[in-house]
């Protein structure tokens, strides 16, 4: 062993960092329509090759081709592309109001629009959905009303959650949302066992659960992953691989060595991996995940490659990581431009209609921010009640948490 | 009325639950087929069939992830720790998400869920199955913790945990599963049948969260304690011919204040007892209430009596443990002062 | 000698220590290339190489456990948590394996490591960019916890923290990273460059753990807090013109019970000021060492001013920090009994 | 969706329970032989297959066969046989130690000695072993002192830990046997780090740890593999898959949809399944393995498939879980029958010789086992010195435990 050279430490690094030109040639991508569809009672050892694949449907004119094609109907896909609208517009306009300090945080999912959009077209609107920060297009697509997701960001006194969390921490059992933790990847499990309960219960619900490819390395994805596995859970696990984490690339998370979709192969659950800019792509994953849930054959993980165009929140400046445009780069394109193709090769939609759809979205947004901005945002107008800082801490307030609030003198 | 283990009651508690409502399932590590460890759950899968009670992955975090999920679904889910040692890779769960899910959320979402876990020392179980962790939940907002002496406290607080809308924590003083002990080791184990307190009903009864028991009446000194500790404070009180009060709080979380309050302006004085480790345990926390609330009424100082602050060591169960004789010092102390 | 603020005067500790010590390396979320969300570790990896200051996977469990075994290879590592908030992952690879290495294997194997997380409130942060977890270490025998109040003092505990043979959390404030903050937010920020304790040697200097320092000395009431509740508290004893003696822990376990038993046996009086929610807080612990150690020399009760026992809510920042107007007041309530 | 059949949940069951006759009837198992033996810079994709296959190098007739045959000389065979003899004589005698109240607790591995003798034999004495409590064989492989063991085992004065640990939980770093965890999983990403330190300082050592296959649903087996993976570490991660987790089968941890070594897939480790139960298997992959990590190729996930023969430990009765005797029906037969037959058959061994080694082991036993009650057994002869209690917990004795020394008036 001694005339051998010594050990040594191996740290990942990312191809290209601020300074060098955006470059994505090395990356061998599968052409649309290459991957078969198994059927949905496939054995997932029979499909492991899905993993280290590409599952896409929208090819470069724009066309919906192979056995993934969802075939959905002009409408649905219109509907899609306005919501996709909606989200980015919405994020614009909050962006800025952080930077106007009306708030103190935000979080953008620029080019991520389709995953969220089209997978809550592919749920059912009562499937229970156990999202991370980046999925706002799940409230926006159920039709939740953004002047509420704007009073959660303001903190303000119409707050559905009264300022209790950061900006974006959204909640909404009504709209099948749960409530979103600070601490990444806690909700995967959770969706996991919100699932066995709705199988438990003989239910026809199922769960969604999302997590970034960086916070696979969490224990709650590998708990997720178990629990999912050994008790057939109805839950779709996603893994929504942005390439980075905070400043982080994915080959920290292990993105050198696998696909985070092959993470499922291990626990004998059908893995799946989708170009997460392509509305019809992850449309038709999500789709074939729910109906193999329903019919009791379990979990299926995702995951959906895609690039997270802008900052990590309005907290980070990735230019001092990474090359400056790698977003405009990234060959997999911008979701809203590849169905908005894919419309108007249809013949269902043009240019006229698109800029319309823009317009009302920006209105939208703009009467729901006015009504939002009247109730008050952060540090300036209407807040929550003071009192409301003690409650629901416990569902009856305990005699030291009632002397607490006396001594605030509320 | 049937005389009762701790680990019966525990089991019909569960039994009784199951039975009324179709919310209520159980699970953890060998708590299926086999009904768990220390055979809390016994019967339980055979009765109540597969999905109601089952064995669980070696995984804590998991377990506590998904009961989670399965509260805020609508279930009532119960979660068997097999020993409070293993609680800790849950604990973010625990912490982050059980604890704040009501308030993040106002309400929106909730978490009635019940973890159990058998905790303390006295039976040689080195330092990985004797620990008493209760401080590390005290101090976290959103919690309950419980911890019961008797088997008919056991039962009627398991089932008042598991009807609780808010998470708890219900700590099992697994020493006196069996039998109540007064720490002292060298004299005969005392089955459960011999104390009134093994009397439990068969049917559903609830004890109130929040609620202390006076078990020994008492004018010089007040004596804070639970689980196993309270049958180790009784005895000191009767060997040192002391007419010290015994409270068993029961809750620790929400504490029992009132109770604690009057005993302590009656007597003046005031000595904790716990198995944990002393500094930043929960008698830390008794303490300062103690001399918050009673300030002016206290004639000597407060004194902690608890576990030392090592990790529990296998050949030396007796030194560490705080049996009878330290208490009894502690008493003598207060009462010279 | 150069002005630093807490980062910079961190950094410099790391930088210094790198320097010296082949085998101390560091790692966490974002530390690497980037340098870390608060730039603590800036410079680092491009200075010392890729294996000497790297990026981390998302994974506090990971990373803690990893230390831990690279520091029973004879390493000495430096783990960043990015928030105190995200530590829990990692919490059972702290209580039952850093803390229990050594007595568990009777010194066979030990963890020299530094878990190094930015913890507390006043940033606007919510309830998981904020948290005070300090009493959840203090608990665990075979844990040292630090927690540094001024640059000067960082970059001397920090190097004290890695050169210390046993595993230390090291509590950073992250409210006063840039400058010093006695919680009148509607005032403009001070800079640390006007603060004495911003001139910071360029070269190693330690601090010992377990030795506090008297920020302000006085005769009526001692006050004892850490990290960025010594700068409001040293503001609330102007303000209410009360000879207040304030004394900055610095370390929490092994805590320097000299320095309070003097000062307390002294003045006759205690407030204790921290962040974290009040029940089962170290504020617990301090309340019961000063009145078993001081009862008769106490002339009033101790006060805890904490924070409420909520999670950390976003739209009450000011509403939950307990800023110098709620220890004007104990200081008052004190000194009229 | 409405006529669609409910959801349920899915609970794993062993196929047999007490009452049930022992049966492995469909287990299928691939020939001795049949597992084509990669390059050790092979990648890890081209090799997934083994995952789901089974190592196996001695046949039916004790012969060596196939790519894997480590192609040891009788020597090392011997020794092999002596060391699994040894421990399994140990094993006998704590056990019964602890039965006559000598102890509060013991465990045994009888029926995977295999597994630790083979991989001490196939690693350096200087490699670093991160061990569960049923590694007992690495220690007395590598010539541990037995009496040092049992003084653990009876917490007297001579142990070596100060009577600070459970029995069993053994720790020696000059015998590079790491301090054993009563909490389940914690060492595997030790392993790791202590494997990234020492290729982190150039050295050339390496480091294995153990689980059993209970313990993967633990987090930290995910930590493990996903920082192995990330950064290369020189380790050998050990599933010991024997089936059972005290009473909870295989099946609770995931082994009903895949094997523990598909774990490795996901991280893009190799992952090797291995006849737990023949010597030659075990010993050729873990040196494999180890060829590899000194190449600074990285880890890989070895799945050790086996059967706990007796009860989990002393206060288990397996007889209340799985029925009787399915131990004796297990296919993959005892290790040392089998090393035994082998080494018969080269003519290098004789029963006459196997019954001299046999008393030899006894013997060995019984005279360390003299020695170490003569220093005392839990609860009567000597014991550490209570003083010792407040020592180890810090490197110096901070105030606190000084006083709380004196307060136990020692
Ligand atoms: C347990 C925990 N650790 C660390 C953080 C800090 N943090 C917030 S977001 C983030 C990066 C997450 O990256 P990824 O999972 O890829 O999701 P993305 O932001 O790319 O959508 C980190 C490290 C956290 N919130 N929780
Ligand atoms: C974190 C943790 N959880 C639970 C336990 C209790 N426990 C001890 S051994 C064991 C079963 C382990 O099974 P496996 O991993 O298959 O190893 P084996 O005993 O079969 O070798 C359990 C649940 C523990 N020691 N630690
Ligand atoms: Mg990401
Ligand atoms: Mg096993």
């Amino acid at each position: 062993m001694k005339n051998r050279a010594p050990l040594s430490l191996h740290i990942p690094v990312p191809e290209h960092r601020p300074g060098d030109a955006p470059d994505f040639s090395d990356l061998k991508l599968p052409e649309a329509g290459a991957v078969a569809c198994p059927k949905i009672d496939a054995k997932p050892r029979q499909m492991s090759d899905l993993a280290f694949s590409l599952i896409r449907v929208l090819d470069g004119e724009g066309r919906a081709v192979g056995e993934w094609n969802p075939k959905l109907d002009a409408e649905t896909l219109r509907r899609g592309l306005k919501h996709m609208l909606l989200v980015r517009v919405f994020d614009d306009r909050m962006y800025r109001a952080q930077r106007q300090g009306k708030t103190s945080f935000y979080m953008k999912c620029t080019g991520e629009e389709a995953i969220a959009i089209a997978q809550a077209a592919a749920l059912e609107p009562t499937d229970m959905c156990f999202p991370s920060y980046r999925q706002q297009g799940l409230l926006i697509a159920r039709g939740y009303p953004l002047v509420a997701m704007m009073c959660q960001i303001y903190s303000n006194a119409q707050d559905p959650i009264k300022g209790r969390q950061l900006p974006i921490m959204y909640s909404s059992r009504e709209y099948g949302f749960f409530t979103i933790s600070g601490n990444l990847g806690t909700q995967l499990p959770q969706a996991v066992g919100w699932a066995m309960a709705s199988a438990y219960k003989g239910d026809d619900r199922i769960a969604a659960g999302w997590i970034g490819e960086g916070t696979t390395a969490e224990g709650d994805f590998h708990y997720a992953c178990t629990f999912a596995s050994v008790y057939r859970a109805p839950v779709i696990l996603n893994v929504v691989n942005n390439q980075w984490a905070i400043s982080t690339f994915q080959g920290i998370a292990g993105g050198e060595q696998a696909t985070f979709a092959a993470r499922g192969i291990g626990y004998g659950l059908p893995a799946l991996r989708v170009d997460g800019n392509d509305f019809l792509a992850v449309y038709a994953a999500t789709r074939w995940a729910a109906e193999r849930a329903r019919a009791n054959l379990g979990a299926t993980l995702i995951e959906h490659y895609t690039y997270r165009a802008e900052g990590h929140s309005t907290s980070d400046d990735p230019g001092r990581y990474r090359p400056q445009d790698e977003a405009k780069a990234w060959p997999l394109g911008d979701p809203i431009a590849r169905l908005k193709q894919h419309l108007i090769l249809l013949g269902e939609w043009s240019d006229e209609q698109h800029e319309t759809a823009l317009k009302e979205a920006q209105e939208q947004v703009r009467t729901a921010n006015k009504e939002a901005e009247a109730s008050g945002v952060l540090g300036s107008g209407s807040i929550p009640s003071v009192k409301t800082m003690f409650e629901d801490v416990y569902k009856e307030m305990p005699w030291h948490l009632r002397r607490q609030r006396q001594q605030m003198g509320v | 009325m049937p005389a009762m283990n701790m680990i019966q009651a525990l089991n019909s508690a569960l039994d009784v639950m199951l039975g009324r409502d179709p919310n209520v399932l159980t699970f953890g590590e060998d708590a299926g087929y086999f009904g768990g460890v220390f055979r809390v759950t016994d019967g339980l899968q055979k009765k109540y069939g597969l999905t109601r009670c089952f064995d669980a992955p070696i995984s804590e975090g998991g377990m506590i992830a998904t009961a989670i999920g399965m509260a805020s679904y609508g279930l009532r889910p119960v979660v068997e720790i097999q020993f409070a040692d293993y609680i800790y890779p849950g604990y973010d769960q625990i912490v982050s998400e059980a604890a704040k899910l009501r308030y993040r959320s106002a309400g929106d979402f909730t978490a009635p869920l019940t973890i159990r876990t058998p905790y303390g020392g006295g039976i040689f179980g080195g330092q990985t199955h004797s620990q008493s962790p209760e401080a590390l939940f005290t101090h976290v907002a959103g919690l309950k913790t419980v911890i019961p002496s008797t088997p008919y406290d056991a039962k009627g607080l398991l089932i008042g945990a598991i009807e609780d809308d808010d998470p708890v924590i219900f700590l099992e003083p697994k020493r006196i599963y069996n039998g109540p002990f007064d720490g002292h080791h060298d004299r005969p184990v005392q089955p459960w049948s011999k104390h009134p307190a093994s009397e439990v009903p068969d049917g559903h009864y609830a004890i109130p969260l929040g609620k202390a028991a006076v078990r020994r009446e008492g004018g010089d000194v007040t004596v804070l304690a639970y689980g196993t500790m309270v049958h180790v404070a009784l005895a000191a009180a009767e060997e040192a011919q002391i007419d010290a009060e015994v409270i068993d709080l029961r809750t620790l979380v929400p504490v029992d204040i009132e109770a604690i309050v009057a005993s302590v302006e009656k007597t003046g004085r005031c000595v904790i007892v716990h198995e944990a480790t002393r500094t930043s345990g929960y008698g830390a926390e008794l303490s300062a209430l103690v001399q918050e609330h009673c300030f002016w009424h206290l004639e000597a100082p407060i004194e902690r009596v608890t576990g030392w602050d090592t990790p529990y060591p296998h050949a030396f169960e007796w030194q560490y443990f705080p049996g009878p004789a330290r208490v009894v010092d502690a008493l003598r102390r207060v009462m010279e002062r």
